[in-house]
């Protein structure tokens, strides 16, 4: 299923989603509190299956923080990229782990790096560094006493 | 303090007996940390922590040039070195719309394959000294010494070879590379069969793998298990396939998959890839198109504003390069989707149940690589 | 075997034993620290104490091991002076072997050697 | 007496003016017969900790197999725990998370223990030593070093120099006081 009628397929689905404009693959705006119905839709949509999730990721754009979720279908391999705009002083968004079980990972890892709090996420713990240590992906983010900067 | 209380408390039937396999054990490949809770020898769960080798690579790359970035990424899994520096290559070259020479894409092609096959040779090897089998080790090292010589001939280095960068290659290959090549297939041909003899039809080894560690199709899609382990249940997720880079659309090979799922279906589906791989390198080894070995690239690089991303399949499954640029000679934001870091956290729903020993067999079948998950 | 020769042969052991560990303790270097007498997990401190109860077959393993390794201790001798003997040496390493055997039927019916 | 190396007939290693070094820094300059005979044992059979973080753990794996085998230099077998190693080959990045960790495996060595810092990133941080956030630029911060290889990751051959290096520092020791003794880091730099 290419990207036009994808387009259409999922406008049908959330109607005030904004598609901004990727030269690679078909990406999506959606407000974050639609997001968790949103992807459970696509999960379950038979004409869409998207029932891999490649990778959940954040952006930090100074003044707002990009949530970044890739997502893949395994039986029709079309591409699609979902994002969602959250505020930075206090970030936080309804988990998808419970759709796809790789999120509970991947949003861990993003708790660790950027800060960002998933609401109802089963087990919610840094997964790499110590517990008081600060965000280190954050674009303010800085360490004198361990980082070195060149 | 912390002892005398240890010491002197007699655990009830009930409570959980916590053990590590910690951050240096011979069977975790690195350094991940295994808390794993016990009930006389079986286990009740395993939780991975990881974080012992977390560099911070990704926050380094926003800081570099995309240039510079291809020596971290090797860094990473060291085991595919090449092809992970050809995911953020391709990704740069789809950025800027370069025209990469055919003889470059056919190098590429043919380095991803021979580093698949050292790295299955070294998971082989691993995976054998793991379970008690020691010979393994050394029929394996020994073989991948060939491929080995190979890359030091043409890159200079034997396992981190920085040779791609984007636009094409760093130099041109050596000039008896093709005939290496075939040497080493023909000398490999005869001696994957002596893999088979020596552990596959072992009956201790068959006894310790079939039927353990279990994984259904819908739970390697559920996880995000790709590669090897993720198509020996059957989840076709092979990028090489799906979406074809390189010169695997000239060629024709088969995606091998399984369905069974267990240990045993892993390991037999990594001996079938290196056969389907040592395939893939006939039919390239003989074309290599002439041509010059770079695309002419100016000396900074900068990505025009926007988003790209790239999938590759690396020997452990799919590397996803996710490149933000906003128009300067570093990336924004670079985001690597490692193959270990979702096929790492199946390890508790496939090792619960089984005893201590299975969890090494299943933990050296998944193939994992620790720098690659803490990145 | 003349008693003069055991009792060498008794002192080199206790000799070469003994000497070895005199030896080794006064002239290896040692140092002391806290993780030094903590048992060994892989380099993360001890969380569960090692005193657990654990399950019987473990026990029962043990037990039935001893037995056997007992019963061959007596075949030993029984195999040195078996060619003097002669016959009747033979029945009754016979009759020894078959209550053993009976002995590892009744654990074998029990299910004392299925493991858990 | 001076230091009786057999087993190095190469000659830089006899005019080498490490050996006056080796001799000041490493043990006393009288090394008996007893030191010869204890040093001969312990420096022909020094047995590795797995330890490997990284990528020079590949090269370590390698310097173990068949082609480059070192334990023709008397390093015969990987052992798991540190209580029957001699010595640690620091093979990878160290973090600050891994630190402790590390610390707490050379602790629990048994005492003539040494230490070689095998890559760049053992021994001074290597590629990550700006910008990263989480590594510690050199191991010789949490443990004491013997023998540095450089390298990223350093050639099983390399490695091997290596050991003829800890060697040869072994056979210039006093029984007693093994290892790098003198350069103990004080505990409240480590971390």
């Amino acid at each position: 299923m290419d990207n036009i009628m994808l387009k259409q397929h999922l406008e049908s689905l959330i109607p005030d989603a904004t598609f901004p404009e990727n030269k690679q693959i078909l990406e999506i705006l959606v407000s974050p509190d639609k997001l968790h119905g949103f992807c459970r839709e696509l999960k379950s949509a038979s004409a869409l299956a998207f029932d891999y999730l490649i990778s959940v990721t954040a952006v930090d754009w100074n003044d707002h923080l990009m949530m970044v979720y890739h997502l893949t279908s395994s039986r029709f391999h079309h591409l699609i990229v979902i994002k969602t705009r959250l505020e930075s002083n206090d970030p936080e968004v309804s988990t998808v782990s419970d759709i796809w079980k790789t999120a509970e990972y991947h949003e861990r890892e993003v708790f660790d790096l950027f800060g960002i709090r998933f609401l109802n996420h089963p087990d919610l713990r840094r997964l790499f560094l110590e517990d008081e240590y600060g965000f280190p992906l954050r674009k303010n983010f800085s360490d004198e006493s361990r980082m070195i900067v060149r | 303090m912390q002892e005398e209380i240890v010491k002197n408390i007699i655990l009830g039937e009930d409570e959980d007996y916590i053990i590590n396999m910690g951050p240096q054990h011979p069977s975790t490949h690195g350094v991940l940390r295994f808390e794993v809770s016990l009930q006389g020898e079986t286990i009740k769960s395993v939780v991975p922590h990881c974080g012992y080798i977390h560099r911070g690579i990704e926050k380094m790359c926003e800081r570099d040039t995309y240039a510079q970035i291809i020596h971290l990424t090797d860094r990473m899994d060291y085991l595919s070195a090449h092809i992970n520096n050809e995911a953020v290559c391709l990704t740069v070259e789809k950025a800027l719309e370069v025209e990469v020479p055919e003889r470059v894409v056919y190098i590429r092609t043919i380095l991803d394959e021979l580093n698949r096959i050292a790295s299955h040779q070294l998971w082989w090897c691993a995976m054998g000294m793991d379970m008690g089998a020691l010979t393994t080790f050394f029929y394996g090292l020994r073989d991948r010494e060939q491929i080995l010589d190979i890359f030091e001939e043409s890159f200079g280095s034997r396992l981190l070879h920085s040779f791609n960068t984007p636009g094409g290659l760093m130099h041109d290959i050596h000039p008896n590379f093709q005939k290496r090549i075939k040497e080493f297939i023909a000398y490999f041909r005869k001696k994957l069969p002596e893999y088979d003899q020596l552990l596959t039809g072992n009956v201790i080894f068959r006894e310790r793998t079939v039927g353990i560690g279990v994984l259904s199709t819908e739970d390697a899609i559920q996880y995000g298990i790709t590669g090897p382990s993720g198509r020996a249940s059957g989840f076709s997720c092979d990028i090489r396939k799906i979406d074809p880079y390189g010169a695997y659309s000239k060629v024709s090979f088969n995606e091998v998959l399984r369905t069974e799922g267990d240990t045993m279906a892993r390991y037999k589906l990594r001996i079938a890839e290196m056969y389907e791989s040592m395939n893939i390198l006939e039919q390239l080894v003989d074309n290599i198109p002439e041509g010059d070995y770079s695309a002419k690239m100016k000396a900074v690089l900068r990505l025009p504003v926007g988003e790209y991303f790239q999938r590759v399949e690396t020997a452990r499954g799919e590397l996803a390069v996710y490149i933000v640029s906003d128009g300067n000679k570093t990336p924004y934001r670079i985001k690597f989707r490692s193959p270990n870091f979702s096929n790492l956290f199946i390890i508790n729903k496939l090792a619960s149940g089984f005893k201590i020993a299975d969890l090494v067999a299943i933990s050296g079948s998944l193939d994992l690589v620790i720098p690659d998950i803490d990145r | 075997m003349s008693s003069e020769s055991l009792v060498l042969f008794f002192i080199i052991g206790i000799v070469l034993v003994g000497g070895a560990v005199v030896f080794s303790t006064f002239l290896s270097p040692s140092s002391f620290n806290a993780a030094k007498s903590e048992p060994y997990e892989c380099g993360i401190p001890v969380q569960s104490p090692a005193w657990i109860q654990f399950n019987v077959g473990y026990y029962l393993f043990a037990i039935i091991y001893l037995v056997f390794d007992v019963e061959t201790v007596f075949i030993f001798p029984w195999a040195v002076v078996m060619s003097e003997i002669g016959m009747r040496a033979f029945i009754e390493i016979l009759i020894f072997f078959m209550i053993l055997g009976l002995g590892l039927l009744y654990a074998w019916r029990k299910n004392a050697l299925r493991w858990v | 007496m001076g230091i009786k190396i057999k087993s190095m007939k190469y000659e830089d290693f006899k005019d080498n003016e490490t050996l006056e070094l080796l001799n000041k820094s490493g043990g006393n300059v009288l090394v008996s017969t007893i030191d010869n005979i204890i040093n001969w044992g312990r420096s022909n059979s020094i047995w590795p900790l797995t330890f490997a973080t990284s990528c020079c753990g590949i090269e370590m794996m390698a310097t173990g197999a068949p082609r480059h085998d070192f334990a023709r230099f008397g390093v015969e077998v990987y052992r798991a725990s540190p209580r029957q190693a001699d010595v640690i080959v620091v093979a990878g990045t160290i973090v600050h998370k891994m630190a402790p960790v590390l610390k707490r495996l050379y602790d629990q060595m048994p005492d003539p223990k040494y230490v070689i810092a095998m890559g760049a990133c053992a021994i001074s941080g290597g590629p990550f030593y700006y910008n990263s956030y989480s590594v510690v630029r050199g191991v010789d911060q949490v443990i004491p070093v013997d023998v540095y290889v450089p390298g990223c990751p350093p050639r099983p051959e390399a490695l091997l120099y290596g050991i003829i290096q800890l060697q040869r520092k072994i056979k210039g020791e006093h029984y007693q006081t093994p290892g790098n003794r003198n350069s103990e880091p004080s505990d409240q730099q480590t971390l």
